[in-house]
């Protein structure tokens, strides 16, 4: 289902003894796990807690105060990951296809817009700016950086925001053929997206 | 397309499209139009007074448009995608600059010529004028970047701004200036096509290192 | 009057046949004029054959304020009595006015460079005329950037009143600035007291530019309103 | 607090405490800086030039603050709480300009003073200068006030602010300059003062009726 | 559990043949329910349908194509209604004790610092830039308008959003006693919050 098939690397994630701090206070010490080809990680933890640190720890955006992330069985490391955030890194002023097309240049793919369209059903604000967009079509069109260009990790911050169950459905299908395809997504979430997580973190308080 | 070519297409979009940065413009013809009120109409003082001001008003316009220019990539997550993009963000600073100096230096330096006009400088001397203004635009442009990049998750982030970038605009303003107002103009425009080299080389590169600091 | 072209449908019956009336009112005026001004009236005693410039130059100088103060009039209509018809002449008036500000500003300049020797001068009269262009470009630019044509109306019409208020006072100032910096116009060279043998020439372009100013507008409402028509046929064909 | 209290507290705290829209103030100092470096050090030029030049760069810096005034709010959801506030939307706006007149406006004037100084403008005329800086800043802010509301929700607001704007800014420039430079001083300053008064009375009526048309 | 007592007016709100249109695209048509005091109704429909339209038009910031909405029982029509939409009206650089002032004043309520801090958990951060928020505590923050000036009215767009377990049971016990204060919420949700609704509009697509 996801627009390319399988990519050559089998990639392994390890997080060892990670500790967080934001502003000089420490959010979490010692936290560390691993997931191999295919995991599928939930993070789980109340507000605050740190679970977007983490994804932006792992994905490289935030520096760590201790501890070590790794990356394993993947070829090139700037083609590691991708990374939605809460926020969806759209111009209100630029239409959905602008952004297809920016994306895939920005990260080397291909905008597939007609497959984004009718996966994600955007087909009919194509051609709008993101400014006229729904909360949940903007959230689709965030998730479609997903499609655009294939990465073996994907870091996930509550994908599921704002989307309706057919969105979350199409999420669900997303995320298990990239499992299908080797890949590992990292997903930090308030109620499971319903895919049986192969390992649950837990951001303690 | 490449990670240049769509930066570089997506940013003249936006400034041409919308996010309503050609503000520089409306703004560059604001400042020469107000000049005379100000100054009054006395063709001499105009014109020993006015092709100075022409590149004062220019410097400002970009200097105008800078503080929301990484900003707002910090604000909406755009800035974690090119730190995330395979492609160097030198490169994608680059094809920003590269895309503000099209979408805005060349225009720039084009109602320079009815600028200078209104401000009686003598019309034999407007295609240099226009010359001189894309070169110093191009240095603006270039020691912006560097500015914006520094100050990107800074609040207070426009006084510090000018701060940082005004020394940077002494030289090309001085050798501009000169061209346009006529004297010894080889050496001057020589001289300032130097600083806008130098500026678009470095300007992209200092940016990026400053960017990649700003992310957290 | 306004009374009757309420109604769109009765607007439109009588723009249909009051459009190329005009238009034809407008072309005899200038077939008259324009020889009458170019051959049979006197040279300027100064300026001599490029004060003919006048005759295109201050009819054009005088319809760009007075269609500025249709549109405060329309505009004035349209926000208190919510008009969608003074909406759009307001909107439909705009560009005419703006072009007839270009012109006055274009032949004046044409006309300086040989009579002072260069294309600008800050004078009065050309400061405010200059403002005047400035004041239509912005009014015309903020209908074109607001997608939603009922908010676009009032929008506009705020800021044309608001403009209304200003421009006088505008040249009011620019003359107490002018007069202030430099005592003697250049201006008067073509004198205030235009010679009566001048005069019918001047009018009778005058009359021209009014009816052309006329015919335009009607000619850009009636598209307008057309135009609307058809994009809510197309809306409710796509509804069903 | 009131309405009016707590907007214009916040405002004022977000102009001083961060947002960066300290802006003007580095603005105007560049701007002011630049001016002998573009026109040289030549002193009956700068003496000549500069008061007026001091107003052109005041009315730069506010112009250069507005096109975000009002966009920001629309953008984060801040417009609709003022709709839904009951206090009427006149006042709420009034608060905000009156936020900006007190940190900027009010600033911008007293650095007109060291400008006006840097600019040769002979000392004993200071005073006049800061006050009539003072008014001018309020008519500028008044009028601007207006422009954002009108462009709030545009693209390209940037150019059009500059084109709504500008023909609005040219009365209090040209009296302002005159009271710089000591042309009939009570007269200029008695119809600056009327400017002021009118654009501060009048401008948030209009702002706030624009406003209201830009929710949706 | 809400700062304030109970209101003196008996708020009603009917919606009647309403219809919606964006962008000259119509939404619905001839939508109409009617909700009396103490009345949940949730308001369903997928991404794009226009759900935040229809909150935004009851709270009057989008003009109906057609139709009629009315507030009954309503004394003072000015403090008839609060309106959390998917932004939070935040300012980045303000802090969490800024807001509360501001809104006290812009609502005429009072800040009740310490209710809010220890009720939303925001005690930790109250002196701190939003900026420097995490996404359920932005959320909580806004929710904190809510409890800051008393309105007999609530339009709520996806409250619930970005949430952890604890937020969501505190906003339940606000709806509950905002009820059983006579108020109306309404609720714009993809999964129920929890509350039982009193009734369900489903925005047709
Ligand atoms: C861009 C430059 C110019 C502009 C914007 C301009 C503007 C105007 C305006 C607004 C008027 C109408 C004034 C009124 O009747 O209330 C006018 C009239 C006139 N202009 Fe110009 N003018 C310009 C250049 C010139 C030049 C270069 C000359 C000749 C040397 C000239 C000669 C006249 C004359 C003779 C009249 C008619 C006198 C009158 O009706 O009061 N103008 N111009
Ligand atoms: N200016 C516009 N032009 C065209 N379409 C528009 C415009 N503004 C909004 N829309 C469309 O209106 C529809 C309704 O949007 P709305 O935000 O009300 O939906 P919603 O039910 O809240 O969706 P979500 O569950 O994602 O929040 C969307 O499909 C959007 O694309
Ligand atoms: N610069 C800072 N100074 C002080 N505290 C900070 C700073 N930046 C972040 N924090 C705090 O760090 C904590 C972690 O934030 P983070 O966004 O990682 O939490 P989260 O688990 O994602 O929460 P949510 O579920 O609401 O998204 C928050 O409590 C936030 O207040
Ligand atoms: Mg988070
Ligand atoms: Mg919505």
């Amino acid at each position: 289902m996801s627009a390319r098939g399988p990519f050559q690397d089998k990639p392994s994630l390890r997080v060892e003894g990670l500790t967080l701090s934001r502003g000089g206070r420490v959010l979490f010490e010692d936290l560390s796990f691993a997931a191999g080809p295919g995991a599928y990680v939930e993070v789980q933890g109340s507000n605050g807690s740190g679970k977007t640190s983490l994804l932006r720890a792992i994905a490289g955006l935030l520096r760590p105060r201790g501890g070590r992330i790794e990356f394993d069985g993947v070829e090139d490391q700037a083609l590691s990951l991708h990374y939605l955030a809460h926020a969806n890194a759209l111009k209100r002023e630029a239409s959905v296809r602008d952004h297809l097309r920016y994306w895939a240049g920005l990260f080397g793919g291909a905008p597939s817009e007609d497959f984004v369209a009718q996966m994600l059903d955007l087909g009919r604000v194509m051609k709008l700016p993101v400014r006229v967009l729904s909360q949940g079509q903007a959230r689709r069109l965030a998730l479609a950086r997903l499609v655009v260009a294939p990465r073996p990790v994907w870091l996930l911050d509550e994908p599921a925001a704002a989307l309706d169950d057919a969105g979350r459905a199409v999420l669900n299908e997303l995320i298990a053929s990239h499992r299908a395809n080797g890949g590992i997504a990292v997903a930090a979430v308030h109620e499971p997206l319903g895919v049986a997580p192969s390992l649950v973190v837990r951001v303690p308080r | 397309m490449s990670a240049f070519g769509v930066t570089f297409r997506r940013e003249l979009a936006l400034l041409w499209g919308g996010g309503g940065a050609l503000a520089p413009l409306g703004y560059f013809f604001g400042a020469t139009m107000l000049v005379p009120l100000a100054m009054g109409p006395d063709r001499a003082l105009l014109q020993t007074a006015g092709p100075p001001l022409v590149w004062i008003a220019a410097a400002l316009a970009v200097l105008a448009m800078l503080e929301r220019l990484f900003q707002s990539d910090l604000e909406d997550g755009s800035l974690d995608q090119m730190l995330l993009s395979p492609a160097p963000l030198e490169l994608i600073v680059l094809a920003k600059g590269a895309a503000l100096w099209v979408g805005i230096g060349v225009p720039l330096a084009l109602a320079g010529a009815p600028a200078a006009i209104a401000l009686q400088a003598p019309i034999e001397r407007l295609p240099l004028i226009v010359f001189s203004l894309a070169l110093g635009a191009a240095a603006f442009i270039g020691v912006g970047l560097v500015g914006a990049a520094l100050t990107a998750s800074v609040k207070r982030g426009g006084v510090l701004i000018a701060l940082i970038v005004l020394p940077f605009f002494a030289p090309p303003i001085i050798f501009g200036a000169a061209v346009a107002s006529g004297e010894d103009v080889v050496a001057a425009l020589s001289i300032l096509g130097g600083c806008a080299l130098g500026a678009a080389a470095l300007g992209p590169i200092a940016a990026a290192a400053a960017l990649r600091l700003q992310a957290e | 009057m306004f009374a009757f072209l309420a109604n769109p449908a009765r607007f439109m019956a009588f723009s249909a046949w009051a459009t190329p009336v005009l238009f034809v009112g407008a072309l005899v005026l200038f077939v008259v004029g324009i020889p009458w001004a170019l051959f049979y009236s006197p040279a300027d005693y100064q300026m001599g054959d490029t004060a003919r410039i006048m005759y295109v130059h201050v009819p054009a100088a005088w319809w760009s304020m007075g269609v500025f103060a249709f549109m405060t009039g329309a505009s004035f209509v349209g926000l208190v009595w919510r008009h969608v018809l003074a909406d759009v002449a307001a909107r439909a008036a705009a560009p005419v006015g703006a072009v007839f500000a270009g012109v006055c500003l274009i032949t004046g300049s044409l006309w300086g460079a040989p009579t002072w020797g260069t294309w600008w001068e800050w004078d009065g009269r050309m400061t405010s005329m200059l403002v005047l262009f400035v004041t239509y470009l912005g009014y015309i630019g903020l209908w074109a950037s607001i997608e939603d044509e009922e908010r676009a109306a009032r929008l506009t019409a705020i800021l044309c009143l608001v403009g209304a208020i200003n421009l006088p006072i505008v040249k009011f100032s620019v003359d107490w600035w002018s007069t202030l910096h430099q005592p003697a116009s250049i201006m008067r060279s073509g004198g205030s007291a235009v010679h009566p043998s001048m005069l019918g020439p001047l009018l009778t372009m005058a009359g021209a530019y009014l009816l052309l100013f006329g015919a335009l507008t009607l000619m850009n409402m009636r598209a307008t309103i057309f135009r609307r028509r058809v994009e809510s046929a197309a809306m409710r064909k796509a509804q069903s």
